[in-house]
């Protein structure tokens, strides 16, 4: 399940709701991003998220499905805002839930590796040196390479 | 056909989306692009880099030989940074 | 920090709370264990949860503690509950924040696998067949041995 | 020297805990594991497979060759199943 919305959203609830009434699940992976007070060693004021309506819903839609044929999962969520956000503020969640820890794990990092790299999202930063957009990173792009599917691999790239 | 700009390749070009007709010749995502650097300067300096330039069309992400059709929506963009 | 409680926790305040007014957090990473309704093709209907007051304690400290020197974390937090549970509910919860997400990613999956092999928790199963205490998986031995320190090396051993 | 157990050990043992002072050739763990076998049928039928027993003093896990003291807190308990 995918949701792109401007408004927070609460971390307990979100799990409660995917978990409830599933009693095969054993563990619970999330992951939350939160916008930090500093990027490149400037003070970030602010950041406002722009995004691709349309394309992002289908891009987080197929990266969603992707993570549910890969691993054993019972139910999977992933939620992005956009808009301008602060330090602290939540940006987007991840959760994924399964009768296995690892599949959780493994799934949930995948999602939130896969969408860093995939979900047309673009962070503009209000530092005290003036509004910059955020450049992507190398180590971003390694992170999602190692997700890449060798023939016949369903499983984390070691 | 549609393209739609986004973040710095949006500020650069100084529109958000524009509606075009370009010459028969253009067939292909590479000859679009050549084609728009000619349209301003704005186009020019947003599409000088093409190492930092995406291209999406009708939603998926797309490389330069992909065949464009006048009524595609193509997006070009830098490389994405939410999460 | 540590808990050991025979109350539930709340997913989200437990998250709210360790990240709150740490504007250096980038990613949150949290898992979720919670009871089955299923062991080994039996049906259960409950668990029991036993474990030894003050080495329980003194056990999740020491793996925080690993956990706060091998990776940059900001913040962590185990909570792990005892006593009688039934299928839904939340047995354990482990949180790491940290500026970059591949940190509190591993250190959230290397403090539940740790754990898994360490705290002094055992549980007994009310099944269709009678009550079974759990045997321990080779499987979660085999999980807690990626983590293991090889020497000079503190990441997860590949 | 206060000896504790847990689970299935306990349930086999018939005893949450109890306060023994084993005779003077009981340095270590193995040997008290030993001694205990022969205090009861219950504590014979808990520590017959060792490869299942674990053994902690004062909080702290340790192997069969450890030291154990009269003033020592030993649990004796299977491989745990918590998280």
């Amino acid at each position: 399940m995918i949701r792109v919305q401007q408004e927070d959203f609460d971390v307990g609830k979100e799990i409660a709701a995917l978990s409830e009434g599933r009693r095969e699940i054993g563990g619970v992976c999330c992951f939350v991003g939160l916008v930090r007070d500093i990027a490149g060693g400037a003070k970030v004021d602010a950041m406002t998220l722009e995004h691709y309506p349309g394309m992002t819903e289908k891009q987080l839609e197929a990266i969603d499905a992707e993570a549910q044929r890969r691993w054993p999962l019972a139910a999977s969520l992933i939620v992005h805002r956009y808009g301008r956000l602060e330090p602290g503020e939540r940006i987007v969640l991840v959760v994924t839930a399964s009768a296995h820890r690892e599949a959780a794990f493994e799934a949930c990092h995948f999602l939130i590796d896969w969408l860093k790299t995939k979900a047309p999202f673009w962070k503009l930063e209000d530092t005290e040196h003036g509004a910059q957009w955020v450049a992507a990173r190398d180590s971003d792009d390694k992170a999602a390479a190692r997700w890449v599917e060798n023939t016949g691999s369903t499983g984390k790239v070691k | 056909m549609k393209l739609i700009y986004f973040a710095w390749l949006r500020m650069r070009v100084g529109l958000a989306e524009e509606n075009v007709t370009p010459p028969g010749h253009v067939r292909d995502v590479q000859s679009l692009l050549e084609w728009l650097k000619t349209r301003s300067p704005g186009h020019a300096a947003a599409l000088k880099e093409m190492s930092v330039v995406r291209v999406a069309v009708n939603h998926e992400y797309v490389p330069l030989g992909h065949p464009v059709k006048q009524d595609d929506e193509i997006a070009i963009f830098p490389p994405v940074t939410g999460g």
